[in-house]
């Protein structure tokens, strides 16, 4: 694996297990906000800029940070591209209000100015499908929004691409919005750990059955379901990618605050040197 | 854009503008490159480089506070060794003098490092971290005088480049390690490094950073920094390097004004990595609004209220 | 409300809940009597009584920074007649122990003083201000443990009054101190004091401060203050009163975690006067939806992340 | 003098030269916004709120102080009562916008709600006027709200009382909005610096020729503007009383930063030992 360590000098474009090293250029933009829409879960919205340079330059698994808190949180929190669309050169995140940028954020309305800086992220997922794979991708909380992208990404390149996207959260109401994967006939499973809706179960109950020696998981969410997700890919002998979305100081590389420990003992800057992952290199 | 002189010096080093980057907050240069043009910057100031590679702490190592984050980096970097290799040339390929943060065990370890990076041209001076209050005794060059000037003086045996002793502001007089540093042969002093402190998760009942303490920087601290910069101006004859909370142009030029040569802009890159530019371009319209020809007029220029 | 036991001891001072007032950020109890009965405070712990009235400085006294503030009032008050006489009798009328705190500028000012204290049975306690940064010389017996420890010898030999020592930030090594006061003789130790520091208007190229140079306190100083209190929890086995940056409860309680038995309300009761009562409630709450019957349970209750 | 360095420990009423003594009792309240409304200076506002506390307790030259900044500046900011209206229950602000707390007013609806402690303020104008005595006001920037308060209580209690109020600007379009006055009979002077509107000169030259024996002066405004009108009246042997507005960390008397010096070398706190003093007190 090469060492990332201290950050790229030259844009490079390597694939790794479906993995991608692909830096957009980076841009710090005063975007427009064209609009703010709450979803059915609760606190839970979809904000849509004008950027020309993101809707260009974002890949599934790039993410941008947003400085939206002028109290006395004085970092830019990242959030991942959900959806783009080049052609209006506007793209979207989706977030639910946590804390003072969120709640920023769900006040913004058309028109305000939104300070952004992106694309984020070195390594990403591989949008190429490669011919008879099953693409299963496993989801929860934020980590959602990457893999509608993804997901939409591998079937507009392949059509015939097979494609699977497992949503776990605790309860229905949590489940955030993809009717547009059913739209792109993607197959949608969904998981809730109280049984409210779909299979009762974590994300990983729904997996096991579907891991075969054709299949490849991407996952994004909550530490401890990428882990399981990872653990039992493996265990399978499943390539399984993984993007840790871990607490992100700078998201540019400087900080080196964003790391996690890989199984060679190196500590990974998740921003640059990630955020996607080969589950078999992290060491959880 | 006009005609004031931004250019200040800082030993023999010459700055195209008093701006430049807090070590371990701007990387090396490279990752802001669509960002930032080193070119423009007074210096680029680069993380810390020890002597063997560090794999640094285990996460989590960033945490945010009022006004400001706690951070427990340890040190993470590749070694003089992949400096030299993988870092120098692409900063060499820039009109932008480099200076290199240098932590050490010992003060042979500060010499073996600064001798490398002056036998390999790696370098336009060296920034001695006296201070990094996150590793093993990292702390104890910064709090004794005689500490801190036995390492000015190894590394100043084996250099000519600018030596720049990096002062800590957890200290009870910091003027007393300036003046040992300045008499040991510092060409300039910088400052402040981070303030040793913590936080806890008051609901999981845990510290929040692994390392249990962590150093303070952002705009929480900017106090502090001006103090230990007014003070340490008032007490020694070589240029300061002023740094602590800078998150716009006023910021430095109060940096300037309590005596500081030139700034440095940390923490606030991560939230803009533009920072440094910002600060540059806001000096010196400072100076043209304020009839300033000259930048360095600003510094020590502060009055009582 | 509730079974959970909120006393907590302070030496032989017993508060009925673990939260104070900072000394100087509460005045004299009685200015904001339509807002606080000081009988729901543990305790009140008043502006510090020096020997002789002082008038303190002149204005700007204090200005606004990131998350804080700095103040520079030097020690304006009455003197300890003006407090027999005028302040002790209102505070009397309150079932609520009474801390007073106690600066000077020798040791014979401070046992005065106490003296003074102890024989009008004008308070329940003292606390020595070591560490005023504001005043000539007042900076002294925080910053060297001999000092420190020949002003708490010299208050316990005058009264039986549990003493605490309250602690200066501004110091290399708190641990030390808090040793020194510890072996002298304090009940208890108090801390922090405010961190030195200063600001700029880059306007008027003027120092903000009359005095130049201010105690810098409220939310950015938070992280220093744990460490602070962490740390001498692990020195010392006399209790700790936790202070700096205080805003809500669930600061309070990572002070308790930190080891702090009691905690005081600085600069928060300028933004809100009635934050020691949501204080107070806050934790109460916090132990009951932990499932603590105890307060004293959650003191130094922190663990590694 | 009596010294109230300390705070009063019961309250009250004590005249001096027409300072009275009286402390409202004291709340913490989350108001109710009203209304917030433009007037033609630029960025001034007023703010209207219902409080049944305030619009009982407020008597002209006490102020409220203001919590609306969630930001990195901790304190509140005060603000003088502009409007009381007890029937309804509401009180009313006038306010430029400068910075956070300000800004984050400027943008409440109606229906928010606004945090404020008060009323605030120790010695205050006396509002009941004295027989044959024609009372003078003059008042620049954030002086006039409490003036206009004033005035209109003078008037309210003593239909027959002279008043005439005097208020300084740069230019016209700084003058804020005081009809009211008007409709209330009491004469409006203007002055501005540069002749925009009514007295081309300092608030001065249209005091000069008023001030009598029968004078009484209340001042409230920028530093320099009291300290002259105090002189100018105290040489015409004319009481003077005048509101101190010093930046006021706490507003209640507990952190003695807002001293001003006294002739007598002591430092009085103008939140709770003022803000109206004698003019021939204040060591300016
Ligand atoms: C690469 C990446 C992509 C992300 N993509 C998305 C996305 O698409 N949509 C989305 O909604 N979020 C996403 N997140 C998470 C998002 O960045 C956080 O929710 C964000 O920090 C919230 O900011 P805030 O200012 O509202 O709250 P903060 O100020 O960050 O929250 C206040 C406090 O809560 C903590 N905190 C913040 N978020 C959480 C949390 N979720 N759980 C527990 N504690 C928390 C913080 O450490 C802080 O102390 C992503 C994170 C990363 C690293
Ligand atoms: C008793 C009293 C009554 C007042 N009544 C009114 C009133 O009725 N209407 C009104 O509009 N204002 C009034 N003020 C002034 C008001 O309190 C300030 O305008 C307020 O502080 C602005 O708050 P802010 O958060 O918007 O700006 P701040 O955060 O206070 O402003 C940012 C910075 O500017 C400085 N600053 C603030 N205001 C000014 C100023 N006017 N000139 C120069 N520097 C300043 C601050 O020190 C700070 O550093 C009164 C002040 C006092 C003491
Ligand atoms: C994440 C981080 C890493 C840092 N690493 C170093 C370092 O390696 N060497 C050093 O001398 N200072 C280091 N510092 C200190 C900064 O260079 C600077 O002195 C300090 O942060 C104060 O400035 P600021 O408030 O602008 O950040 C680091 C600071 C941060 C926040
Ligand atoms: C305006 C002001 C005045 C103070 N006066 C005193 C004092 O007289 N004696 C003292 O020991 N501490 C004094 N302090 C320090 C506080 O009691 C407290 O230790 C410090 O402010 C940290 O707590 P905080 O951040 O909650 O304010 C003062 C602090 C402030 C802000
Ligand atoms: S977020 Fe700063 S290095 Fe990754
Ligand atoms: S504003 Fe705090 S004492 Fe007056």
């Amino acid at each position: 694996m090469i060492n990332f360590l201290h950050g790229m000098q030259t844009y490079e474009l390597f694939r790794f297990v479906g993995i991608r090293i692909y830096f957009g250029v980076i841009k710090k933009e005063a975007a427009q906000v064209v609009s703010v829409t709450p979803l059915s879960a609760p606190r839970h919205f979809v904000l849509t800029m004008k950027s020309a340079h993101l809707a260009s330059h974002s890949r599934p698994g790039h993410f941008i940070a947003v400085a939206a808190d002028t109290g006395s949180a004085i970092l830019r929190k990242p959030f991942s591209v959900y959806t783009v669309n080049p052609d209006a050169g506007e793209i979207s995140i989706l977030f639910s209000v946590y804390g003072p940028t969120t709640t920023a954020m769900s006040r913004m309305l058309p028109g305000d100015s939104i300070d952004v800086l992106g694309p984020l992220g070195g390594r990403i997922f591989d949008p190429e499908p490669i011919k008879g794979i099953h693409h299963i991708l496993v989801g929860g909380g934020y980590g959602v929004p990457p893999l509608n992208y993804l997901a939409k990404t591998i079937r507009a390149s392949a059509p015939d691409a097979m494609v699977t996207v497992i949503i776990g959260a605790r309860t229905a109401n949590l489940l955030v919005g993809d009717d547009d994967l059913l739209d792109a006939g993607v197959e949608v499973i969904y998981c809730t750990d109280d049984g409210s809706a779909g299979v009762h179960g974590r994300v990983t109950d729904a997996l096991l059955p579907l891991l075969k020696s054709d299949s490849r998981v991407y996952t994004c969410g909550p530490t401890p379901m990428m882990k399981a997700v990872g653990e039992l890919s493996e265990a399978h002998g499943v390539d399984c990618q993984v993007s840790l979305e871990t607490f992100m100081p700078c998201g540019v590389g400087i900080c080196v605050g964003c790391v996690v420990k890989m199984r060679d003992g190196v500590f990974s800057r998740t921003c640059t040197d990630g955020p996607v992952y080969p589950g078999c290199e992290v060491a959880w | 854009m006009s005609t004031v002189n931004m250019t200040v010096q800082i030993g023999s080093l010459k700055m195209r503008n008093p701006v430049t980057t807090g070590s371990g907050t701007f990387g090396f240069g490279s990752e802001t490159k669509d960002l930032v043009p080193l070119d423009r910057l007074g210096a680029v100031t680069v993380k810390a480089t020890t002597r063997e590679r560090r794999l640094g702490n285990p996460p989590q190592r960033i945490v945010e506070t009022a006004s400001g984050i706690l951070n427990a980096i340890g040190l993470q970097n590749g070694g003089i060794d992949d400096y030299l290799a993988n870092k120098a040339p692409y900063l060499r390929g820039f009109d932008c003098p480099i200076i290199v943060n240098v932590p050490g065990e010992n003060p042979n370890d500060f010499a073996y490092v600064v001798e490398r990076l002056t036998a390999a041209g790696a370098a336009d001076a060296v920034e001695l971290n006296l201070s990094c209050p996150n590793v093993s005794h990292g702390l104890d060059y910064a709090t004794d005088p005689q500490l801190a000037a036995s390492v000015v003086a190894a590394v100043r045996k084996v250099t000519s480049m600018p030596v720049i002793a990096k002062l800590s502001p957890n200290v009870t007089d910091i003027r007393v390690i300036a003046k040992a540093c300045e008499d040991a042969g510092a060409d300039a002093l910088s400052m402040i490094n981070t303030v040793v402190g913590t936080a806890i998760d008051p609901r999981k009942r845990k510290f929040r950073l692994a390392n249990i303490t962590g150093g303070l920087s952002g705009p929480a601290v900017k106090p502090i920094a001006l103090l230990a910069v007014w003070r340490c101006y008032n007490t020694v004859k070589i240029p300061i390097i002023g740094m602590g909370g800078i998150a716009c142009p006023l910021d430095a030029i109060e940096f300037m004004l309590a005596g500081a040569t030139a700034v440095a802009c940390g923490t606030g890159n991560f939230v803009d990595p533009t920072l440094s530019l910002e600060v540059i371009d806001g000096i010196e319209k400072y100076c043209v609004e304020n009839g300033f020809a000259d930048v360095n007029a600003l510094i020590g220029a502060v009055t009582a209220a």
